[in-house]
């Protein structure tokens, strides 16, 4: 048996509850301040090293999350809660003020994104028998937050990039307002609606703003669009330069001691006897911002609001969050003379008296209800 | 005396310019007053110490967590707290109430006999237990609105607190009545938290402020609130009802006095929220007056900050408790009335050691 | 990666037994490797029942790895053949076949095959390259899978 | 013989499996979990390493499951049975003590919970892992009545005080006034009329003091 | 209503043939406990023909017959049981494909060892189709990705194809013979000799009842000498003779055994779908699956009436 496990007989152990788990004192440092925090962390505390792209949030940020301990209530009053926050937030339209007037898309136009889920990675196939992997990206409950016009933009980040551009803030996910500090809920005010668990800002143009309180969805985009995605990549952790960079290594055997996946020389003597900016190191991989650029929709499911997008390495684990944009390259991004997108959005009332139908495909995506492809006989 | 009762006995006194308003008796303002008041506290409490001559021993029974035990205290001098820090810091940290022979009792106020000992936190299970630390700490919260009303004016306003209504926890809020001689004044939502953050800068100071119990006899209660008609007048009821028929009990916080039967709790660390709700002006027979509204809760009670924000909002409706001048239930809680809570008087401190040798 | 289990392609086919370990694991066709001549060209025949399978010294492809329909260079009974591959043993796509040994057919330089009949099933997917040359080879192919 | 597909584990486990640090490798790893799964079923309640307990949890909570499934007659069962406890009494614990007990059991067949750390720093978190339906005191008092507590007492108010609104929304809806609606409220049966009586429940019993002190529309619901 | 009673009287029939199978030694060759893409445990895998009493029969009574038996007939319905790829909308969606697909094109049950004839699209193949008659090896994957591959020998060359299972490009699957191996994997058969994977491209179809017992071919086949593609020797392969190597071989691969896995009862969970998890699945292709065989039986019916004419 394991040094460290105490075996407890049936006889002493009343003696370990009452001396090394008084339940007097469990509750009370359960609530106490000093020991608040011991209950609540209930996975090992694994320590990481600092990285390069740090998650911690930067200090200013509005603090999110409430880990206190949860509040001890009855089940009366936790249905009561229940009920005061769907009636809280069940208005009909959010809108505080009469809808914003929309302007007509030019090319010049940036609209916002969305906010989706990498849900899986499956196959799909062409209507010449051509397989190929499409990424689901579910819309996450998306609600536009805030609008901030680009003068202030201009004037609170000094030396932007982007000075004549709107940031339209949107949050992913609807959540429980309990969860939340205070200072975190006071950013849902404006809008209206429900505290979400992410949020995100796109830069747009003034012409595409969308009013706080809108609902974005999957019709956002349409079938034939092409999109970037851009999220964290798979957090690997702290890797050796085999795994991260890819290097050889050394040999298993031939005399090879402590040298196996070791990187080689850092660089050259001479003038250059130093190691130099950017050498491929072990350290931190992965858990970074990247985008993946022109991907094409195959197709949509309206009902689930779910994305077909075109191939499997859409950065990010699985159920990772997925900023999902229209796409900048310029080949691929919508022209002047073809058709014009739902602009700012894609309104539900516009669409009323017509069906909106549940998957939209390709026209050369295989449907699985079509019968199997036949090839025509050359002549 | 005779023109306590009036309305508006008041003097403006013009000088430098300035319009100040002033207490009617004495024409001090309220720092002045509180100044002296905490003097007249202080000696009388020296004076009655000085009673206390021998030091004699009480057998105290403890019951309860961590162990059963028998504690030899002080006569006159240990209080419950004491006894806690004897025992377990946890005890002496969240104990807001002391169980003296089942009977609520301060945590600084000394013991006088052999007895058994209880101390109550604000999660008991047992209900009357419950309701009666949730009481005093709701009573204790109606006197932390008075502190708060006492020094958030500027000099030229006269604050006189009436009194507050028994302790009603399912109103929402705790009540404070005052005078404070500005007919519709009405604080917007920054004047509250201006006042909110007077109440936070005493919670939050560091060393925790204890509520401090004294009885004392009625003429001396008179000296002291000498300068609060309402209390001139509610002070002689209150001391016909006690039962030595010559006794008020007074609390002290910080440098705030104010008559109270009590109990209240032990320190104002225990406070964890705290908010002034809302000041809505009422009319009684005493005139137009003002009902401060207040929430708090034990720092011992956890609470998420969406449902803090709920309470708050009933918190801020009025709370239509009985107004200061209507007729008063058997058990209702006038400001310095003994209430019910206390069948038992414990002697006053002249008689204390009395009492201890019969 | 060792010359020795390169030769797997010769030994799998029964020319001897090795013993040495022949456990492979992409089976590819590179410099070197050992693969089968499956025309009736007298120079294939004579070299598959010599135990002299002939060996690859080049592909005609950048990645140097060759797959079906790719040109070779072979050795082949001390001459210096040109050849196409018509079979893998590498894993290959659905719908395409995969074969237990790597089949090739032997050409003239001016692309003509050397034999006249290809004595096992080619993939039918090669028709896609039926151009110039290879539409030679797939010309004597009697079997299509 | 075969087992059959396992029902889902009613608590969350780790998507991959600890490689418990031993000389031994994954041999080792087993070994080590079979004297903590026998150590559970003898003692009932064991003291650990947080990552262990929880590593040793989802073995006996398995083993529990199979063994209820599927009884002492079914042989894969018993091999495993076998396997896990090394000491031979314990086989015949689980298939006589503590199948019986867990027989209808729709919950985790354990629980386990975190000990306080008794120095800050770098920390070995230390778990208590028992067995459901044991002899001794619970760890964390449970069934702890928190009607009382200040909080609650304000919520329930402010519940009562939220249903009394709405229901008074519904009947002015109705064109009923409040006065009007006095004994029916009982007969019409929506959820207001709980309420009440709950708020009644509790009125009555801790908050004799304050009768009178009551707000206004308590007072109409008395009346 | 008949199917279920089929059904029923199938699962009894299974228990009467115990005997037999225990004889046999047998272990499962379905997918139904792992996922078959994954590695299989396969001492603790059940079978449709074990002679415990069904598990499913016995511990899930909300679950149907017909709805217990999805799980032998189409293993790949089942998600990856990683379980930190699980996503319900994703899976949905990916079943509703499949379904849809299935009611497309009839894909029959089917276990490694049987024989199947696969016509697909070609392109370069004369009249377009080609068609390719074999032995199933193997077989895996999970939902749209399920794959199986099948091997003949034509012109003592040995071919193998690999098909996706919901490849738009697959025109039919026609079942010859249905039959179960004693191993779930038929890999070894690439280095037996050519005669245990030759199959005539002409094979009269074998007929099998629907709902029948699925037989098992007890044959055992005798592998060729070293050197292989594989080291069978570590592998417990029960469907091979003798494999007449030195002891050496034997020690080494008692060396590397792994024999606590067989009762890493974590291990397997974690390689599991649970069994409400598959019941919700099943559920759910349950009413289309019904749709489907339906349209088979009409369509079957309307053939033989066609025929006889």
């Amino acid at each position: 048996m394991a040094a460290s496990m105490r075996r407890l007989l049936p006889g002493n152990c009343g003696r370990f509850i009452q001396n090394v788990l008084p339940n007097e004192r469990l509750l009370e440092s359960r609530y106490s301040k000093s020991h608040g925090n011991t209950f609540q962390r209930t996975l090992p505390y694994v320590q990481f090293r600092m990285t390069h792209s740090p998650n911690t949030p930067a200090p200013w940020w509005t603090k999110k999350l409430d880990t206190s301990a949860p509040e001890d209530l009855t089940s009366d009053n936790e249905a009561f809660l229940q009920d005061m926050v769907e009636e809280k937030y069940s208005v009909d339209s959010p809108l505080k003020e009469g809808p914003w007037e929309r302007a007509d898309w030019t090319p010049r136009s940036v609209r916002c994104g969305l906010i989706c889920r990498k849900i899986g990675v499956i196959p799909q196939w062409l209507n010449n028998g051509k397989k190929f992997y499409t990424t689901l990206l579910q819309v996450a409950d998306n609600h536009v937050i805030r609008y901030t016009p680009p003068e202030i933009n201009r004037e609170r980040r000094r030396g932007s990039r982007t000075p004549n551009f709107g940031i339209q803030v949107v949050g992913a996910d609807s959540a429980d307002p309990r969860l939340f500090k205070a200072e975190y809920l006071g950013l849902f005010q404006e809008a209206g609606v429900m505290p979400k668990h992410h949020l995100s800002r796109f830069f747009v143009t003034r012409d595409a703003v969308i009013q706080p309180g809108t609902q974005l969805n999957a019709m956002h985009f349409s079938v034939g669009d092409f999109v970037d995605c851009q999220a964290r990549t798979i957090d690997h952790g702290y890797q050796g330069v085999v795994k991260k960079w890819g290097m050889k290594g050394g040999p298993a055997s031939h005399g090879a001691t402590k040298f196996h996946r070791k990187m080689g020389a850092t660089g050259g003597g001479g003038n250059m006897a130093r190691i130099w900016p950017g050498k491929k190191m072990p350290g931190h991989m992965g858990n970074e911002w990247r985008i993946l650029k022109g991907l094409k929709i195959w197709r949509i499911n309206t009902k689930y609001n779910v994305l077909y997008v075109h191939g499997p390495c859409v950065p990010g684990p699985h159920h990772c969050y997925v900023r999902v944009m229209d796409t900048i390259l310029p080949l691929r991004k919508r022209k002047g003379d073809g058709p014009k997108p739902p602009f700012p959005t894609w309104f539900a009332d516009d669409y009323k008296d017509q069906e909106i139908p549940e998957e939209i495909f390709d026209e050369s995506l295989h449907r699985f209800t079509a019968s199997s492809i036949e090839f025509e006989e050359e002549k | 005396m005779t023109s306590v009762g009036s309305s508006r006995a008041l003097t403006r006194y013009a000088a430098n310019g300035s319009h100040k308003w002033f207490s009617s008796q004495s024409c001090l303002t309220n720092t002045e007053v509180r100044k002296q008041r905490n003097k007249a506290f202080v000696a009388e409490k020296k004076r009655q110490m000085s009673l206390i001559t021998r030091v004699e021993k009480i057998k105290v029974e403890f019951k309860g967590h961590p162990e059963d035990t028998t504690l030899i205290m002080n006569r006159g001098l240990s209080t419950p707290y004491n006894c806690a820090m004897h025992m377990e810091e946890l005890l002496r940290n969240r104990s807001a109430l002391a169980l003296v022979d089942g009977r609520p009792w301060d945590m600084h106020r000394p013991l006088v006999k052999d007895c058994e000992l209880q101390f109550l936190h604000f999660q008991e299970q047992i209900p009357y237990l419950s309701n009666m630390v949730n009481k005093a700490f709701w009573r204790s919260g109606s006197f932390l609105l008075g502190y708060i009303m006492d020094r958030a004016f500027k000099d030229q306003y006269y604050v006189e607190p009436h009194s507050w209504p028994a302790p009603d926890i399912r109103s929402g809020s705790f009540i404070c009545d005052i005078d404070l001689k500005m007919d519709n004044w009405t604080p917007n939502e920054e004047e509250r938290n201006c006042l909110t953050r007077i109440g936070y800068n005493m919670l939050l100071s560091t060393s925790s402020k204890v509520f401090e119990r004294l009885e004392v006899d009625a003429s001396v209660a008179q000296d002291m609130f000498a300068d609060n008609r309402f209390k001139l007048e509610q002070i002689p009821d209150i001391a016909a009802k006690s039962k030595s028929q010559n006794t008020v009990t007074v609390y002290k916080l910080d440098d705030h006095i104010d008559i109270s039967g009590g109990p209240m709790i032990a320190n104002s660390g225990l406070v964890g929220l705290f908010a002034v709700s809302a000041v809505h002006p009422i009319d009684t027979k005493f005139g137009r007056l003002h009902r401060v509204q207040g929430l708090a809760l034990p720092t011992q009670l956890k609470i998420r900050s969406w449902t803090w924000k709920l309470l708050l909002e009933r918190a801020a409706k009025y709370n239509a408790t009985r107004l200061p001048g209507e007729v008063p239930s058997s058990d209702d809680n006038i400001s310095g009335s003994q209430t019910i809570e206390q069948p038992f008087l414990p002697p006053s401190g002249a008689s204390r050691p009395q009492e201890a040798t019969t | 990666m060792s010359c020795l289990t390169l030769l797997n392609g010769a030994i799998r086919n029964g020319f001897g037994k090795a013993s040495f370990s022949t456990t492979q694991s992409l089976q590819q066709i590179i410099k070197l490797s050992r693969l089968r001549v499956v025309d009736n060209s007298a120079l294939g025949r004579a070299a598959m029942q010599s135990g002299k399978p002939p060996r690859c010294i080049h592909v005609y492809k950048n990645t140097g790895v060759g797959t079906i329909g790719d040109k070779i260079l072979v050795a082949i009974m001390g001459q210096k053949k040109r050849g196409y591959i018509i079979g893998c043993r590498q894993k290959q796509a659905a719908g395409v076949p995969r074969f237990d040994s790597n089949n090739m057919v032997l050409v003239d330089d001016s692309g003509t095959p050397l034999g006249t009949r290809i004595r096992v099933p080619v993939p039918s997917c090669l028709r896609g390259k039926a151009t110039g040359d290879f539409s030679k080879v797939l010309a004597i192919a009697s079997k299509f899978v | 013989m075969a087992r059959s597909v396992p029902p889902r584990l009613k608590f969350q486990i780790l998507p991959k499996i600890r490689n418990l640090s031993t000389p031994e490798g994954p041999l080792g790893r087993i070994k080590q979990l079979q004297k903590l799964v026998g150590a559970i079923i003898q003692y009932e309640r064991i003291e650990s390493q947080w990552s262990r307990a929880d590593e040793a949890r989802g073995y006996v909570e398995r083993l529990i499951q199979e063994a209820v499934q599927n009884g002492p007659n079914h042989k894969p069962t018993m091999e495993l049975a076998n396997y896990w406890l090394v000491d031979k009494d314990l086989v015949h614990k689980l298939f006589k003590v503590l199948v019986p007990r867990f027989q209808n059991y729709t919950r985790a067949y354990t629980s386990m919970f975190p000990l306080p750390l008794k120095m800050p720093g770098r920390v070995n978190y230390k778990a208590v892992l028992e067995l459901k339906g044991n002899a001794y005191p619970h760890v964390v008092p449970h069934h702890h009545d928190n009607h009382h507590t200040l909080l609650n007492q304000l919520l329930s108010a402010a519940n009562d005080e939220y249903r009394q609104q709405k229901l008074a929304e519904k009947l002015s809806a109705l064109n009923i006034s409040m006065a009007q609606f006095g004994d029916e409220d009982k007969a019409t049966g929506d959820a207001y009329s709980g309420a009440e009586e709950d708020g009644k429940g509790r009125t009555a019993a801790d908050d004799n003091e304050e009768a009178a002190g009551g707000s206004p529309d308590k007072t109409t619901t008395a009346a | 209503m008949a199917a279920s009673i089929a059904l029923a009287r199938q699962i009894t029939r299974v228990n009467i043939n115990n005997t037999k199978i225990c004889r046999l030694s047998t272990v499962c060759t379905d997918g139904a406990f792992c996922n078959a893409s994954l590695k299989r445990y396969s001492d603790v895998a059940p079978s449709r023909s074990d002679p415990e009493p069904d598990v499913v029969e016995s511990h899930n009574e909300t679950l149907s017959n017909a709805q217990a038996h999805y799980r032998y007939i189409f293993p790949e319905i089942l998600p990856n049981p990683d379980s930190t790829r699980r996503n319900k909308v994703c899976e949905m969606l990916e079943r509703n494909d499949m379904m849809n697909r299935r009611s497309v094109l009839e894909i029959p049950e089917f276990y490694v060892g049987s024989i199947l004839a696969v016509t697909a699209s070609d392109k370069y193949a004369a009249g377009n189709t080609s068609r390719f008659v074999g032995i199933c090896i193997d077989r895996g994957g999970c939902g749209l990705r399920a794959w199986f591959i099948l091997r003949n020998v034509i012109d003592d060359q040995g071919i193998e194809i690999m098909y996706e299972m919901y490849s738009p490009m697959i025109r039919e699957i026609q079942m010859l013979k249905l039959e179960k191996r004693l191993d779930e994997s038929l890999l070894y058969l690439r280095d037996a000799p050519n005669e245990y994977s030759t199959f005539d491209f002409d094979m009269a179809e074998v007929p099998h009842v629907a709902g029948d017992h699925v037989p098992i071919n007890p044959l055992k086949v005798k592998l060729r000498s070293r050197p292989w593609l594989e080291r069978y020797e570590r592998q417990d392969l029960k469907g091979v003779e003798d494999l007449g190597l030195a002891q050496k071989f034997y020690d080494r691969a008692k060396q590397l055994a792994t024999p606590w896995e067989k009762y890493d009862i974590m291990k397997q969970y974690r390689a599991t779908v649970t069994a409400e998890d598959q019941d919700e699945v099943f559920r759910d292709i349950h009413e289309k699956q019904q749709q489907i065989e339906q349209a088979r039986i009409v369509r079957r019916r309307r053939k033989k009436l066609q025929s006889n004419r």
